[in-house]
Formats: C-alpha cells, sequence, structure tokens
C-alpha cells in the first residue's frame, strides 16, 4: 500500500455533496481544520470526496484550503447510502491513517460518521460547537452541548485514531475561498458492485414540510407588544427575507393570534435557532426558557425594562413598526434569501 | 351568596398587590401537556362574552383564562394545575372541566 | 416476526435546570423518563407486529438497575420481552462500547429467536449524539436506515421492507433486505394510550437482568471505561446568556439603530443557509 | 384480552385516604387494585399542611422502620397575626417536641406520597398509575360495580369501589352521594411555594439547631388582607414551604390573583428576610374543602364508600387532613374486609364505616368545628380588625415611654372602641365560643 510518511499528521474532512452540491458545512470543517493545523505542528490538512463523477468538485476543496483531495468515485456511490459509503471511506482511513477526521453533523454525516468509527474501532464525538488542540498533548478537544444544551462537555480521544467529530453546521464561521488556490488530487479505487448493496432508493419525494419552528435557523418571534394578527403580516414579510419563521409568546396564542405550534416557552417549543428576533416579547422567564439558547438575539421593545433586554445580544428600544420596516428594506437589499450563497 | 354587610368586610379594596408575572411562576413546573386534547373547554363564548366581570380572570392561581381584544374568552389549559377553582367558581358554570387523561398535565416534583 | 427494540432511560432534559449560585445543574426532581423517540421506536415494532399478524418484541436497555422501570413501560406499550443489562463493569460506556453491548446482546438474542427488524429511536435527548444505532447496524453488519418515518411494506417471505426516510431534501423510500436496522423519528408511530390490562401485566412483570457475565460473557475489553476510546475531558455550564447593548431609537435615530441591528444579524451568519426544506438546486 | 378485570376492591387515587384503604384491605387479604391518574402518588398532590404520625402509626405500627421521608419534625409552632408592617408572634417550643418519632412533621406531598403508596404495593396492592378513571360503573339497581377509566379496555370490577379522588369530588356526585359541587365558599383555594435554602441557612434563620429541628406557623391577619383565610410557613429539609388559603368566594368577590395575594405576604416586612436569596422551586394552587360536617356527603352507598377530601374530611381550624384522610381509608378499608366477610355490600352494611368514623376524632372534631366556616366567613373582624387591633396595642405597648401607664392603657381601649364597640367584641366572642364548641 502507499501510505507514504505515516507520520503526516494528517488532518481529514469529508466533503459531503448530494446531487452535485457540495453541503456548505464542508466548507466551514476545511476552515476549521486550517485553524486547528495552525496548533498541530507539521500537519497537512486533506479533503475526502465520494460520489460518482465528483473530480470536477475537488478545486472548490483547494480553494477552501484542502492541499490534497482523495476522490473515490464509483456508480454505487451517486446517491448517498451507508454501506458503500460506510465501506469506501473506512478503507480509506485504514489506509492512511489520519490524526483527525471530522464530518458535518448533517442527517448524512450523522448516519455515516458512527459507522467508519465503529468499522475503524475509534472514538467518535458527535455534534460539536466547537474545535480545539489541547496544547500540553497536541489532541483533539471537542466540545459538545449535552442534556439539552445545558451542560457543554469536552471529549477527548486520547489512543485511538483518528480522532474523530461531526461538527454541527454553521456554528464554525465560512472561511474566504483562495480563487487560484491548488493541489492535489488522489483517484481512489473502490470497486465494490451494485448488487453488493442491500439498500436500494426507489424514489425521492420533495415535499414542503409542515412548519416546525424546532427546525428553523431563523425565527421572527412576536409577543403581546405586537397589538393584534395584523402585526403578524409585518412579522412574517421579516421572516420571509431573512428565510425564517414566525413564532409567538404565550399570550400570542392565548388571544389565538397565532396557532398553538408557534409557541415558544415553557408550555409551547424549545427551539434553538441562529437568530432570533424578539419583537415585542416582554420575556418572561416562560419565554425565555424556551429560546434562551438562540445564538443570536435580537430584541426590539417600547419598554427600556422588558426583562428579554438581560439576554438580547442587541437591544433596541423602539417601536416594532418603526425598526421592522426599515430592518426589511435593508434586508431585501441584501438578499438573505435562505438560498445557498457559494 | 355573600351575606357580609358592608363596613365590616377589611379594606381590601385599598390594598395595593404587587404585580407578578404568572408565567414566571409556572416555568418550574413539570407539565406533561395532552396536545391533543384540551381537559378545560368554554362551554359558550356568548356567555363569557356577556358575563362581567368575568372573575376567572382573576382567581384562577395558574391565569390560565384571558381574553382576546375581541373579547373572546382563551383557554390556556396547558399551564393549568388542575385545582378545579374555575369548575365551581364560574358563575355562569360554563367551563366544562374534566381530568387530564391519565399521565398528562401537572406532575409536582415538591408538592 | 422479531422485532427488538433498544432504548435509553434519560433524565427529562426539558426539566433540566441550572442552580444559579453554583452554576451546576440541578438534579433533583428531573423526572427519569424513556427517551422520547424511543418509545416511538417500541410503539412501531408494537405496530409492526400487529401488522404482520403476531410475533414477539423484545425491548434491551443498558443502564442501571432503576432503568427497569422504562423497559416496564415499555411492556405497557406492548412489547413481550424486556432485558435489563445492567453491571457496574458498563459504566462510563462511551458509543462504541454501548454499541459492543448493545449488539452483542442482540446476538445472543437474535441465536435464540431470530430476529428480523431492530428498532432504535433516532438519538437520545441526553446526549444526542445519534451513534448508537449506526454503531451497532455496523457491528451486525446489516443495513442501517436512520431518522426512518414511515414502514410502507414489510415481507417477511421475500425479507425486503420499503421504508421512508426523512433527509434534508424531502423523504427519501428506500428498499432494504431483512433484517434491518432503523433509527426512527416520532412520526414513525404515534404512541397510543395503552391499554389497562397491558399496564397491569407491567406492573406484575419483572425485566430480565443480564450482567457482564450472565447470561452470556461480555468482552471484558471492549465495555464500560476500558472499551470507550473517548473520555470527558472537562464538563461546565455555559456561561449564562448575559444581555449585550441596548440601544434606542430616540437616542440614536432609526438608521444607525438599523445599522446596528444588521450588524447583528450577520453575527449569527445566516447566508449560507440551506433550506429547510425544498430542493437544493 | 378477554375476560373482565375484576378484583376484590379498587381504590381511586393513591393519597393517603387510598392507600390507607388499600393498604388496611391488602393485609387483610383482598386481592386491589389502587388507580391513580397522577404520572406517580403524589404527583398532583399539594399541601400546607403538617403531617400528624398518629393516623399512619395506626395503619402502619413500623412506619418508622421503613424511613419514610420526612421533611422535618415540628419541634416548634405557633401564629404569627400580621399587620400591614408589624407581626405579633406566638411560638410554642419545647424539649418535648424533641422526641423520634415526633408527633408530627412537615412533609412534602411529591415525595411523601410515593412512599407511602410503596407501603400499599408491598402489603399486595396493585398501584396503576397515569390511569383517569372516568366514570362510574352501576349494575341495573344502581349498585355500584367498577370503574371505567381513560384507558382502552379500561373497564375494571369489584364488589366495593373506595372513592378516594380528592376535592374535586366529580365520583362522589355519581355516586349519587352528594347533590351538587361544592359552592366557591365552603371550598378554600391554596396557593403555595416551596422555596429552596441551603439546610444550615435555613437552621439560622429559623433557630433550629439541626436537620431534627423544625418549624410551623399559621400566619393571620395582613396575610390574607385580613380576609377569613391563613397563610402559612412551614420548614422543609432544605427548604420552606411558604403559602395563603382563603375561600375561594373571596378570591372572586374581591377579584384577587392568588399568586399576587402570595407575593404581597412573601414582601411583607417581617416575612422577607427569612426567604430572602431562595429560589423559587415550585408553585401549586389546590382546593380545600371547608363545607364542614353538615355537608359532608353520605359516606356510603350500594357497592361504595368515599373517604379523604372527596367527603370533606378537614379540619381547617387545626390545618388537619392528612390524618383524617389516612383514619378514614382505614374505617373504609375495615369496612370493606368485613362486607367482603359476610358477602354483603349494600349501603346499608357499608353505613357501618361512618359509625366506625363516629368513633374516631375525625368526625368527632368535625362535628365539634362544624360552625367555623360559616362563623369566620360571617365574622372577618377576626382576621382583619382584631389582627391590626393586637398589633397597635402591642407596638403602643412597648414604645409608650415615658407615657403613664394608665394613659397608655387608655388609649389602646379607646382604640379599641374606635374599630369595634365593646358590645361587638362581647358579640364575637360569644360567636367565636359557639364555633369552637361546635
Amino acid at each position: 500500500m502507499n501510505a507514504e510518511q505515516p507520520t503526516i499528521p494528517r488532518i481529514w474532512v469529508f466533503v459531503e455533496q448530494q446531487e452535485h452540491q457540495v453541503h456548505p458545512v464542508s466548507w466551514e470543517l476545511l476552515g476549521a481544520a486550517k485553524r486547528l493545523s495552525a496548533d498541530l505542528p507539521g500537519s497537512v490538512v486533506e479533503a475526502v470526496l465520494p460520489g460518482h463523477q465528483v473530480a470536477d468538485l475537488a478545486p472548490q476543496a483547494f480553494q477552501y484550503g484542502a492541499s490534497r483531495v482523495y476522490v473515490i468515485d464509483n456508480p454505487v456511490l451517486e446517491i448517498y447510502r451507508n454501506l458503500p459509503y460506510a465501506v469506501a471511506v473506512s478503507r480509506l482511513v485504514t489506509e492512511y491513517r489520519p490524526e483527525i477526521f471530522l464530518i458535518g453533523a448533517t442527517t448524512l454525516g450523522r448516519d455515516l460518521a458512527g459507522s467508519i468509527a465503529t468499522r475503524v474501532g475509534t472514538g467518535l464525538t458527535a455534534d460539536c460547537t466547537e474545535l480545539s488542540i489541547d496544547p500540553a498533548n497536541h489532541i483533539l478537544a471537542a466540545t459538545r452541548p449535552t442534556f439539552g444544551g445545558n451542560l457543554m462537555a469536552t471529549i477527548l480521544c486520547r489512543r485511538h485514531r483518528p480522532q474523530m467529530a461531526t461538527v454541527r453546521p454553521r456554528v464554525l464561521p465560512m472561511p474566504e475561498p483562495v480563487p487560484d488556490a491548488t493541489g492535489e488530487v488522489v483517484n481512489v479505487p473502490f470497486n465494490m458492485r451494485e448488487e453488493d448493496v442491500p439498500v436500494k432508493r426507489l424514489r425521492l419525494i420533495r415535499a414542503k414540510e409542515q412548519p416546525n419552528i424546532e427546525y428553523a435557523d431563523v425565527i421572527v418571534a412576536g409577543g403581546r407588544g405586537v397589538g393584534g394578527p395584523e402585526g403578524f403580516a409585518l412579522l412574517q414579510e421579516l421572516a420571509d427575507a431573512l428565510g425564517g419563521m414566525v413564532a409567538a409568546s404565550r399570550p400570542v396564542v392565548d388571544a389565538g393570534w397565532l396557532d398553538a405550534s408557534r409557541q415558544v416557552g415553557q408550555t409551547g417549543k424549545t427551539v434553538r435557532p441562529k437568530l432570533y428576533i424578539a419583537a415585542g416579547i416582554s420575556g418572561a422567564v416562560q419565554h425565555r426558557v424556551g429560546m434562551s439558547g438562540a445564538d443570536v438575539i435580537l430584541a426590539i421593545n417600547t419598554d427600556p425594562n422588558a426583562p428579554i433586554f438581560q439576554i438580547a445580544t442587541l437591544g433596541i428600544v423602539g417601536d416594532l413598526y418603526e425598526v421592522i420596516p426599515a430592518l426589511i428594506r435593508q434586508v431585501k437589499g441584501q438578499s438573505y434569501d435562505g438560498q445557498a450563497h457559494l | 351568596m355573600n351575606h357580609r354587610k358592608n363596613g365590616q368586610t377589611a379594606p381590601v379594596a385599598e390594598v395595593e398587590l404587587p404585580h407578578v408575572n404568572i408565567d414566571d411562576l409556572i416555568v418550574c413546573l413539570k407539565y406533561y401537556v395532552d396536545e391533543e386534547n384540551a381537559h378545560i373547554r368554554i362551554k359558550d363564548q356568548a356567555i363569557c362574552a356577556a358575563c362581567n366581570p368575568k372573575p376567572c380572570l382573576a382567581f384562577c392561581p395558574a391565569h390560565v383564562f384571558e381574553t382576546d381584544r375581541h373579547g373572546r374568552m382563551m383557554v390556556s389549559y396547558q399551564a393549568c394545575v388542575e385545582c378545579g377553582s374555575c369548575r365551581i367558581a364560574c358563575p355562569f358554570r360554563n367551563v366544562d372541566w374534566r381530568l387530564p387523561r391519565g399521565g398528562h398535565g401537572v406532575a409536582y416534583k415538591y408538592g | 416476526m422479531h422485532a427488538v427494540v433498544a432504548i435509553k432511560q434519560v433524565p427529562d432534559t426539558s426539566n433540566v435546570r441550572i442552580d444559579p449560585e453554583t452554576g451546576t445543574l440541578i438534579r433533583e426532581g428531573v423526572p427519569a423518563i424513556v427517551n422520547p423517540y424511543d418509545i416511538h421506536a417500541v410503539e412501531a415494532a408494537v405496530q409492526l407486529k400487529e401488522r404482520v399478524g403476531g410475533g414477539q418484541v423484545t425491548v434491551i436497555t443498558m443502564g442501571p438497575p432503576k432503568a427497569a422501570e422504562a423497559l416496564l413501560e415499555c411492556v405497557e406499550q406492548g412489547a413481550d420481552r424486556a432485558i435489563l443489562i445492567s453491571d457496574r463493569k458498563f459504566g462510563g460506556a462511551d458509543t462504541l462500547a454501548t454499541s459492543y453491548v448493545l449488539a452483542r446482546a442482540i446476538e445472543v438474542i437474535n441465536a435464540e429467536l431470530p430476529v428480523d427488524i431492530i428498532f432504535f429511536g433516532k438519538q437520545a435527548i441526553d446526549g444526542d449524539t445519534a451513534q448508537v444505532g449506526p454503531g451497532v447496524a455496523t457491528r451486525l453488519n446489516i443495513p442501517l436506515i436512520t431518522y426512518a418515518v414511515a414502514i410502507e411494506e414489510f415481507d417477511l417471505a421475500a425479507r425486503r421492507a420499503v421504508v421512508h426516510r426523512r433527509v434534508e431534501q424531502g423523504i427519501e423510500v428506500l428498499e432494504t433486505t431483512l433484517p434491518v436496522l432503523l433509527t426512527v423519528e416520532k412520526e414513525i408511530a404515534p404512541v397510543r394510550h395503552a391499554p389497562l390490562p397491558r399496564l397491569i401485566a407491567a406492573a406484575r412483570y419483572q425485566p430480565e437482568v443480564w450482567t457482564a457475565t450472565s447470561p452470556v460473557p461480555f468482552d471484558p475489553q471492549q465495555i464500560g471505561l476500558k472499551g470507550s476510546p473517548t473520555v470527558v475531558g472537562k464538563a461546565y455550564t455555559p456561561a449564562p446568556r448575559s444581555g449585550g447593548e441596548v440601544i434606542s431609537v430616540a437616542a440614536l435615530g432609526l438608521d444607525a439603530v438599523v445599522a446596528r441591528a444588521m450588524a447583528v444579524i450577520e453575527q449569527a451568519h445566516i447566508r449560507n443557509l440551506q433550506p429547510v426544506t425544498g430542493v437544493v438546486s | 384480552m378477554t375476560g373482565r378485570l375484576t378484583f376484590d376492591a379498587i381504590v381511586v387515587g393513591a393519597g393517603p385516604a387510598g392507600v390507607a384503604a388499600a393498604l388496611t384491605m391488602a393485609r387483610g387479604g383482598l386481592n386491589v387494585i389502587i388507580i391513580e391518574r397522577g404520572r406517580f402518588a403524589g404527583a398532583k398532590n399539594l399541601f400546607g399542611g403538617v403531617f400528624y404520625t398518629h393516623a399512619l402509626a395506626d395503619v402502619l405500627p413500623d412506619y418508622w422502620e421503613r424511613k419514610p421521608p420526612f421533611e422535618r419534625p415540628v419541634t416548634e409552632q405557633g401564629y404569627w397575626m400580621l399587620s400591614p408592617d408589624s407581626a405579633i408572634r406566638v411560638m410554642h417550643k419545647s424539649e418535648r417536641y424533641l422526641k423520634e418519632p415526633a408527633d408530627a412533621y412537615t412533609v412534602l406531598r411529591a415525595r411523601f406520597d410515593p412512599w407511602f403508596a410503596e407501603q400499599a404495593v408491598a402489603a399486595g396492592a396493585l398501584l396503576i398509575t397515569r390511569t383517569t378513571v372516568t366514570r362510574l360503573l352501576k349494575d341495573e339497581r344502581g349498585r355500584v360495580i367498577g370503574v371505567d377509566t381513560d384507558r382502552p379496555e379500561g373497564q375494571v370490577y369489584a364488589p366495593i369501589v373506595i372513592i378516594a379522588e380528592g376535592v374535586n369530588n366529580l365520583l362522589t356526585q355519581q355516586a349519587g352521594l352528594i347533590a351538587s359541587d361544592l359552592p366557591p365558599k365552603y371550598v378554600a383555594l391554596a396557593v403555595k411555594e416551596y422555596i429552596n435554602l441551603p439546610a444550615k441557612e435555613l437552621q439560622t434563620r429559623f433557630g433550629l439547631s439541626g436537620p431534627r429541628e423544625g418549624v410551623a406557623i399559621d400566619v393571620f391577619g395582613d396575610v390574607t388582607l385580613g380576609l377569613p383565610g391563613t397563610g402559612f410557613i412551614y420548614t422543609d429539609q432544605s427548604g420552606i414551604s411558604i403559602g395563603v388559603g382563603m375561600l375561594l368566594d373571596e378570591f372572586v368577590t374581591h377579584r384577587l390573583r392568588p399568586y399576587e395575594v402570595l407575593e404581597r405576604f412573601k414582601r411583607h416586612p417581617v416575612v422577607r428576610p427569612y426567604l430572602e436569596g431562595g429560589e423559587v422551586r415550585e408553585y401549586g394552587a389546590h382546593l380545600i374543602p371547608e363545607m364542614g360536617y353538615d355537608r359532608m356527603p353520605k359516606l356510603a352507598g350500594d357497592g361504595v364508600m368515599v373517604a379523604g377530601d372527596a367527603a370533606g374530611m378537614v379540619d381547617a381550624l387545626h390545618r388537619e387532613g392528612t390524618n383524617l384522610a389516612i383514619t378514614a381509608g382505614k374505617m373504609a378499608g375495615e369496612t370493606a374486609l368485613a362486607a367482603h366477610q359476610a358477602g354483603d355490600f349494600s349501603a346499608a352494611f357499608l353505613s357501618q364505616y361512618r359509625r366506625k368514623l363516629e368513633g374516631t376524632f375525625v368526625l368527632q372534631d368535625m362535628k365539634q368545628y362544624r360552625r367555623m366556616t360559616d362563623f369566620l366567613e360571617s365574622s372577618p373582624q377576626f382576621m382583619g380588625t382584631y389582627v391590626n387591633l393586637l398589633n397597635e396595642a402591642a407596638l403602643r405597648y412597648f414604645t409608650a415611654h415615658g407615657i403613664p401607664k394608665r394613659t397608655m392603657e387608655h388609649e389602646i381601649l379607646k382604640m379599641v372602641r374606635e374599630r369595634r364597640s365593646f358590645t361587638g367584641v362581647a358579640w364575637d366572642m360569644l360567636k367565636l365560643m359557639r364555633a369552637m364548641r361546635g
């Protein structure tokens, strides 16, 4: 086998593509791998790209920081299925023995990572939000929330390699691509046949789902201060502009302005969006327990003493009917339409 | 119903009670909400609309009852602690109150 | 038809609170429940049994003796047999060690009565790793379908099933051979109110208890702390959220306020969002 | 499943009354099922009371060896009489309270009730939780023959049903033992908070020397804005139970929010220092039946008996309830045993349940204080005027330095006369005596 220089610490990133579209988390991970690499002397950042006829995606991986891309090309990899992907990637891992292997904590990544870790017999830290290199012993410190976000745990994998982690999408910043970056493409032979795969995809139903605020990345929530059901049309417009969903506090739902499935809080739902805009919500504890896990909270309220300001990233004392239309204009000008911008 | 004579009553009206946001209190309670079945319902909204001064808005210890701005009585049964006050104290017996489905509703941790 | 369901007893994280003084978890009074996804897995197994006209549902868990309560709830829900895998030696297991123990137990159960389908909840709400199910499928070398939402066909004679699975783009319809391992979403089967006779049966049921050595030995190198490559370096409570700046339209004017708000929205870096639903173009 | 689910006896509700009944019957060899709607026994229970052990010892003589999860023994008890800014405190502390087991303990119901239910299970009773009894099953002659629950295949049959459903007496009404709902003038609404405090801190504040001492305080006067009702403060192991209860009618009439009345109590200058820095871990509300002896339901019908709050077995004056419930549950259980022996489940046979109770403190006390609720409701001056008066008199008394004592006494008397005429006072005293005597 061509396991050249096994002493080079390789930091690998799994490049997730479906229908020839790379999931942005892969680039976020390459950015993270670059940062880890700086703390791990002599290390290199490399990407693993399985699929069918995907070699043309390799240059993107170079632009986001990979010095080498392992392309595994086989028709059985055209549509993601656990077995062929797990076998292909595990073989590669066994061959090159990377030091660290990062995978996006997406539906696909979560399906795949556990299978690879089990095949290779190594440790896996799932669903991380923070990665760093422990300066004392040069191992990966992977931090993840647990107990519903109430506790953070930093997990170490001391003796087994690779140190595997899946990382949530969008918790790490998107790196700036370097347009003329290049690197080496390694074509990895993989000869599984379709008849060896026990699972077949019969069809894909591309369906709009039922609205579920628990999965929304952007939430625009309104409270009693919105004044009535009419005001929610305005919030909906902002939510649409940001690619998000509208939610509400208890009084709004009690008043029948919005459906109970939209209620955030102790007797409603717990949400954990990237961005939570609270408009006219005073912020009783009952509401705050349902949304304080949001990454960024923007609160708009006329009452400067509203408790929501105690937890807001930015609090705006003002009339939401003045602030939100102005925000909508700005946001529309910058096309936050919820689509990927690559 | 109340046979107390005026003048003997302590001057309750003069007392100012501190404002409490009930949501801040019920936040510490554990509920197993029965999403499908509301165990409290208003029998006839017209009766609530005509009711004055709607005592349930005050006496309910979980502030389950609230009117929207059109005067409709809203019931957030999810916050109910199942005391049963509304069942017997609604002046028009207009509250259809049953016990929540087994295992649902409030579950006290201390009691 | 023989279905095995692996479940976990978890603290109800929706009720976990942080002590503001000490910054530690308040565990007192936090109820232990069957992991919410797992109870749907049990329900799915029971409904499948009803659909094919009979069979057995075996439910297993690895955990402390108290986890027997969780098994009893599964018996109420319709499980026929319940096994508690409990031993101090299993303590401290990470996902790799846990998947070893469950896979080994399923092998033993399979030797007694061949297993056609294995159910897991999609993840446990205390750890949220979603890794044990995939690990067990890999160890047993059987097909894995995660995030299953429906079983369209289940043909014991032909040894095949058609399963719906939730993915970012929509619903994937997969055909698989049997046996298969599914990790399930709640939609797979709504949990029914268990019949009273089942509650009475469960109240009188004693789950089997398996230890690290009996009735079958587990490899001591692969269980508990020894079998776990990962360790918790440190655990801490996230700093309580504190408010940032509060600015007012009256003081700064609308334009300045909106500019600051846009900067905060930028901070959420939501520009590279994948749509939650719909087509990735 | 086929075939009826049949037991010797069904108990509805796993509170103190139901568990005492089930325990008694299980020990007597009956096949008993207890059906409880909460997730566990005690999940729906809340009280602002003190638990008296005498009744427990009666059903479970070795209870102490079974390590009941009590909070603290009551080694000091008494009354605080609040005016808006002051308090007169009459507390009794005695060496004689310091014994084990003690006569009275503070208790948290979600901890105590599961333990008590476990004792019944250990005796052979079957406890089914998370199941709500929706109605009584009757035969063509109207005799109770079982219950229906909200579970599929949820009908259970037994020749005897003991209703211990608590204050919301839906089944008691269905059984025809009481004609209608309790009117809000005979029901108290109590709200309570459990406030967490480290045991050491708690002991310092209340002057307790360790975990084997505890305080129970009944509070009158300003706590209920002078309306009929009481407040209470009890020390738990590492926390305080604090609450206030008033007749539901008072909340209705005066449009009071119960939690705001409680908040006002907590902010009282005399109360606040005890709670400082504590964290509210739980809030709850519950009704207390105060219909008194004369309005109690019939206690037995054909195939059915009722015990505990459902039967109105509360002595509000002495904040007793659980002990009445346990004793009544035991008597109902014994009656059921006798009925099985005789093969007679008729109302006539089961009426010996009531006769047994008449021989105990349960009905004797209730009879004695039969007029208490009516009295307090019609004489609010006991809660308002007199308590304020006492406080002001005390203030004069303790601060009247340099004023001739005769003048001070005169002033105090004048104060009394301004608030209430002497004849009024005499009349009140007479009414109070009558209410106390029954």
